[in-house]
């Protein structure tokens, strides 16, 4: 039996994301598996992030997350909402 | 070796050059990324950089493996700089050595190219008459 | 502007970056050769350079004029150092602005081609234990 | 009538060639209307620099002469002897 707690995490904010919602990180409480593109709605429901949610891809814990795949998180886990790049 | 390194203080491009210089080697390639002041007939006033600092060192280092792969390099340098970058400094210094000079000449143009595609750092334009904008590495 | 220079002392990759750099421009390549400590197993213990100097500059500012017929590029500097260059120090410096990096990053790579191909400039390698031998560009 | 008259030209000497031939400049004697390989000829033997012979090529007044051409010298003229290059 699949073991599908709530757990929260943390989720980060830069750039245009950070702006549009306020701030730079919060936490948010999900369920432990999910898709990647349950958790990215949520994340841009709860977060006003609807101007930009096209145009994000989140990375957990470090690593670039790819659409379309599972997600199991645990707690205390790192979301990283990531706006096009535009470093160098 | 490797450095990598992101700061909030001025990039010194001859420190940076010094560091990747090696006796075995007779070539160093190096990239500077400076404060444009305009951009589609815009005044540019400065640059504001952020970046998600662990992941960013991660994806940098990522970089550094990547180019080792491909060329026989010594050492590779990728120093990026954040906050308030006012036109004409440099926001980003990658340097090589390599014995000969078409590795390190080859692996600067992937590094930049690879930089601007992978690693989290974002900057946003701040115009002299218009609203601020967050830019996307498109080139 | 085009800044070509031979000099009989340290070339300073600060410098020679600072020269070239511009406000209209979000990029800067360098290239530096720098003298490498072995040759096909010789210990080198410095190398020699001499040049027609009037000759040599002629076709330094050739090179930069053939790189603006095909990249627009902002400022150019190519800086040759002459006499006994150490191990680890610099022979020659190139470095270019332009407004986006591909100019400068591809016009960095034919510059050090064609400087190399068509300077009458020469090296001699000295070794530790073996005749010191004059040098041909082949690579 | 084509007036060949002997002129006195500067010959300078580079790298390997001044080291053969033991200095930096010397006068030559040579006739104003020549060939590149006339004259590529006279310097060689002149100036002691036949074991580098077939890797010289000569530059007039700080233009690199091409192999074949036909050459017009004038009193003072500068040539140059220029083994291969090595700068960078």
């Amino acid at each position: 039996m699949a073991d599908i707690s709530a757990v929260e995490i943390q989720v980060l904010f830069f750039a245009k994301a950070r702006e549009l919602c306020g701030k730079k990180e919060s936490q948010l409480l999900i369920p432990s598996a999910t898709s990647y593109d349950n958790l990215l709605d949520e994340i841009v429901q709860k977060f006003s992030l609807e101007p930009i949610r096209d145009n994000l891809i989140l990375a957990i814990n470090e690593e670039y997350a790819t659409s379309e795949s599972e997600v199991h998180l645990k707690e205390g886990d790192q979301v990283a909402v990531i706006p096009p790049l535009s470093g160098g | 070796m490797d450095f990598v390194k992101i700061v909030n203080s001025k990039l010194s491009v001859e420190e940076i050059s010094n560091l990747v210089s090696s006796p075995s080697c007779g070539a160093i390639s190096l990239f500077v990324g400076t404060t444009r002041d305009n951009f589609e007939n815009k005044q540019v006033v400065h640059l504001e950089y952020e970046a998600y600092v662990p992941m960013a060192e991660k994806a940098m280092k990522k970089v550094c493996e990547d180019i080792r792969g491909k060329w026989q390099v010594e050492h590779i340098a990728i120093y990026h700089r954040l906050g308030i970058v006012p036109v004409m400094e440099a926001s980003l210094v990658i340097a090589l050595s390599s014995p000969h000079r078409a590795e390190s000449l080859q692996a600067v143009q992937y590094a930049i190219d690879t930089v601007k595609s992978s690693v989290p750092i974002w900057k946003k334009e701040v115009y002299a008459s218009e609203q601020a904008e967050w830019k996307e590495n498109t080139e």
